[in-house]
């Protein structure tokens, strides 16, 4: 983890209030896994006050550069989506733990819906390059919003989209675990998507592990501020999303409540 | 090493700068060590330890505000027995840097066991005594009470041999009697100050955004607030004060020790800037260098000569 | 005029929306008139009138703060003899809307000579109590001190047919103690509150900012703590709240409501953007009609439920 | 006075940190007096907190434009340097009161030092297109800080300049008094140039003015924060430069303390 000043290479929009930024951050690009995320400073001054954190969407080592898929939804978002190219910000990364690629795995699942799955293609391009068989299932509320799909088939997934929202992306996964063993599931910080995998992993014996996000002042585990109830063996405790996280096994995260 | 003498000297605990983090933003070695230069500092300060074990409080745990944050974290701890049996302090002992402990507990009787299994200690230089935020018991901040807070500066005197920092409340209505009350209780110096109680409110919930339905606040919202305070105490006691709340450059720390402090601590701002520690000391021996001081002390409460009119409530 | 119910009613003083300025922040009718439409107000507030003639505090008398304001007016004044016989509220009245008076005095018995000068007056709809703020004689802030607090507004009380707003300072250990205490003693409302004692150096001086050395703070920087305030307040008194401080929009004054207060003032705000007031009743307005509420009484407190635990001190 | 949104039509540097902003504000323009100034907010948020105020440095009614000189000196100007054409501003104008030009001068003095000469163009222009005979004194640390000195010109005044420091500016004043009866002399509130106008005044027999500045919150006399203490017959009193300036009689300025 190192604190640093990296500068803009292109901030795009996507569709609507949504954006993509590439940094020019080589250390990061060559140590960080897929899960992990940064912390972002690029205004002048303490309003807003706290950096804001975002997953790595993708790192290119060779290039030596990291992307972010972002949405506009408040201020500091606001702010990112004016920067341009060349612009310095400050950055703290790679942060907190990351989705495990196991050995023993074969086929992998990730389950993700809108821009929560944003850190769904770095791992998807990951488990591919390490020669698991990946099936990718994304929701959105319409086809644009399904913003990685290209990466995702680039990659070599198999790539099932979902923009009907009287289904659930899961479903699409049930499906293909009729006909399929698969040895891992990947999701992200939705409660429904967590609850659905929650319920499946125990019928169908994988290991499911999901992304989660909380409000964070420092990122790196020293203000306790940004804990989520996790559960073992009936018992709760408090565990740091930025630490501890943001990456837990779904089984922590439902305890009984399945 | 610097340019001038900024070193600090609190009875036994000497600092070769004047600035640590204040407990709470920056403290387990383990998880803060590969950002930040910690034998940079002029000491570590760890996050309060309770008497007993805590949990914390429920999230959200954090919020932010204009220019500042609120917390109510709630002091989860592993409780002064475990992390002594952990051998925690210990642990720093590989940076050549004084460690201040912070002790927290929900009654006079909890600090003054604290100091018992403290001391003797090898690894801590300094005890400092979070009496401004309990939190649990009786809800009732220790600081804020004039006899509580004597009787607890009292006891803990008697029992330890560590060099007492008193932590206070800014949420009284005379800081500088609660000040005064701690240094003839045996206070070896005052932290000024701890958070302020606050409040958001999530109005697309219509209810508080805090788990805990209050936070503390803290950040450069309420830097004029506690430079008022250090700058009152300073006019009543004589133990050096160090001085904290919303510091986020050099310039702050410096309009601390014009007021009166003899050190700081840098809380939020940490998290903010995560190297800020280290702009802050050299920019005060810059500062100092620069502008024909020696030493640190030459400004010590420079903007705080007795014959100006601060003696008052308000001036509306 | 409105979609929904914003009325506020205080014993006589009846109020079309919530909305006024706070004392000293938009007063003077004819320096003001012609940038903002006073008649939309829910009530005028004149800036504190004192007991006797007052010049106020030596330059400078305000400083900018992150995200804020320190000011040392202190009252420039022409005294309330003066002031009726200049006829001076008479002037509100092509205006039709209710006028409050702010009073101020160096002791009790200043506040109760002008009350008795003002029975009857009128041009005047109540008088707001500006307790939190003397800054001369004695130097006590008369609303921080419970005896000197109820006394005065109990003397008051038996000399005042007005509805009686009191204004409070936040500078206290237990506002809610003191909210309690004017309650008692006759107050029909509270204005929660005044400004924080602050402080800043100018670094490059080596002395305070302000001519008078200190100052009251206001703007968002306290919004956070003064809402707090609020909230306490609302648990332990029956009379209406007027929440203020920090005030920069309509969702400021949603989150006022919502603690439990039943009207506000905008002060700092007004310097910043003067068409601040005008914005936030037709918010309020708009966010009622919205949400389905009929009227501002449905949300006044809403977010403040007796279950929540808030009566501790602190949460770290 | 009035509250109102305009629009930015130029923004140009003029030397190293000193630029020149032009407002689309007709309104402003047609009622504006020479000394009066405006507020302006040009950013989001509260931070800087207050409006700041500048001086109109020239208003043109046919085109419905004012302009404004600004030298960049901290936050708030460095935010007003990066404002680009088309750029919306909130501004509260026009305020205080103004030099006034009374029927019966004849001839003036302008006197002024680097941007806090910055009234003096509208007052000079103002005061030609009354027919008075108008010397402009100005002084600078180096030529390129005469700004205004082209505008000065053209306007048909008498230019004089000092762009060295061991000479005060007023001594060039001083020397045509000698020669010329001048009847009002205006300055910027540089405490060193209203001494000497103040000494000056009494030995020369004419009239003379200062355009005070202070900090300000409100701007339009309401805080009662931007106080400066004024004389009047022995006795001093607080008055507001927002409101009862930012033009005063040096008289009441200098009171004894000539
Ligand atoms: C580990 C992690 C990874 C993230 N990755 C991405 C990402 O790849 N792309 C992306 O667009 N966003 C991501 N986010 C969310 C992103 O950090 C927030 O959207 C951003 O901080 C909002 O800042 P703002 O100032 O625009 O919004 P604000 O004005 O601060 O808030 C706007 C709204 O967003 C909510 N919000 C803000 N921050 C968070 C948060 N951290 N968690 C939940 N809700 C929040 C607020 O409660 C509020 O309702 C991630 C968050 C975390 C914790
Ligand atoms: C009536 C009036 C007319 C003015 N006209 C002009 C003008 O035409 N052109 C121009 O460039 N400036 C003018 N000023 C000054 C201008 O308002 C300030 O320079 C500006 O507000 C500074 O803002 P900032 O955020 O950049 O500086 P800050 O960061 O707020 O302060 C930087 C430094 O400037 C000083 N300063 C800031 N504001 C003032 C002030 N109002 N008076 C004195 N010192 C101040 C501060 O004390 C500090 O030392 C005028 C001021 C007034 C009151
Ligand atoms: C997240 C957080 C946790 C804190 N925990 C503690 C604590 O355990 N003990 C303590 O004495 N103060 C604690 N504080 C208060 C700080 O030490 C400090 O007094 C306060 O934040 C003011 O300084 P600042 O404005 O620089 O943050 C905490 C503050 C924050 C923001
Ligand atoms: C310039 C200024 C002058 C004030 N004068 C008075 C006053 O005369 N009487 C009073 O009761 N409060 C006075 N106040 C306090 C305000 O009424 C208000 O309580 C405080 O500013 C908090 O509100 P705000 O954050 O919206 O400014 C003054 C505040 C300011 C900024
Ligand atoms: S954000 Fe500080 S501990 Fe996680
Ligand atoms: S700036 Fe408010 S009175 Fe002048």
């Amino acid at each position: 983890m190192n604190y640093s000043t990296v500068s803009v290479i292109s901030n795009e929009p996507v569709v609507k209030n949504y954006g993509r930024i590439k940094l020019d951050a080589s250390e990061i690009a060559a140590t960080a896994k897929p899960g992990q995320f940064i912390m972002l400073k690029y205004w002048k001054g303490n309003v807003p006050y706290f950096m804001r954190p975002f997953s790595i969407n993708s790192a290119d080592r060779n290039a030596g550069t990291i992307e972010v898929l972002y949405k506009v939804v408040g201020v500091g978002t606001d702010l990112l989506r004016d920067l341009e190219a060349g612009a310095e910000v400050k950055i703290l990364a790679p942060l907190g733990n990351w989705f495990e690629i196991k050995k023993h795995y074969k086929r992998a699942a990730v389950v993700g819906r809108g821009v929560g799955a944003a850190p769904m293609r770095y791992l998807a391009e990951e488990l591919k390059r390490q020669g698991i068989d990946t099936y990718v299932y994304i929701s959105a509320s319409s086809p644009e919003y399904l913003f990685d799909q290209a990466y995702f088939e680039k990659a070599g997934c198999t790539f099932k989209q979902l923009t009907d929202d009287t289904k659930k992306v899961t479903s699409l996964f049930e499906e293909d675990l009729k006909s399929n063993k698969f040895d891992v599931a990947f999701t992200c910080g939705s409660n429904r998507l967590i609850r659905d995998l929650g319920r499946l992993m125990d019928i169908h014996d994988f290991e499911a592990y999901a992304s989660m996000e909380e409000h964070m002042a420092c990122g790196i585990g020293a203000c306790k501020g940004c804990v989520i109830t996790v559960y073992d063996e009936g018992k709760s405790e408090y565990v740091r999303v930025c630490r501890e996280g943001p990456v837990f096994p779904i089984k922590r995260l439902v305890g009984d409540n399945v | 090493m610097y340019k001038t003498d900024i070193s600090v000297k609190i009875k036994s605990l000497e600092m070769k700068n004047p600035v640590m983090p204040a407990s709470g933003a920056y403290d387990y070695f383990e998880d803060n060590a590969n950002v930040f230069p910690m034998n940079t500092l002029g000491a570590i300060m760890l996050k309060s330890i309770h008497r007993r074990e805590r949990f914390g409080n429920p999230p959200p745990r954090i919020a932010e505000i204009t220019a500042g944050m609120m917390n109510s974290v709630g002091i989860p701890s592993v409780g002064i027995d475990k992390f002594l049996a952990e051998n925690q302090p210990e642990k720093y002992a590989v940076l050549d840097v004084p460690v201040i402990i912070s002790i927290s507990g929900n009654s006079p009787e909890d600090y003054v066991e604290i100091c018992q299994m403290l001391e003797g200690n090898p690894y801590l230089a300094a005890i400092e005594m979070n009496l401004s935020c309990p939190n649990v018991g009786t809800g009732l901040q220790l600081s804020s009470d004039e006899v509580l807070l004597g009787r607890t500066v009292q006891a803990c005197r008697y029992m330890s041999s560590f060099p007492l920092i008193v932590k206070l409340s800014p949420n009284v209505t005379h800081l500088k009697k609660m000040a005064q009350i701690a240094e003839e209780c045996g206070a070896d110096a005052l932290t000024i100050a701890n958070t302020y109680m606050g409040l958001k409110i999530d109005i697309k919930k219509r209810k508080p955004w805090l788990g805990n339905t209050t936070g503390g606040v803290s950040g450069p919202a309420i830097k004029p607030l506690t430079l008022y305070h250090v700058f009152q105490a300073y006019r009543a006691v004589t133990i050096p004060i160090i001085g904290c709340g919303g510091i986020m450059g050099w310039e702050d720390a410096i309009e601390y020790f014009m007021a009166g402090a003899s050190a700081v601590q840098v809380g939020a701002g940490n998290f903010v800037n995560p190297m800020l520690m280290k702009e802050v000391i050299d920019g005060i021996d810059n500062y100092l260098d620069q502008n024909g001081f020696h030493s640190l002390k030459d400004i010590v409460g420079i903007a705080n000569q007795k014959g100006s009119s601060a003696e008052c409530g308000c001036n509306l």
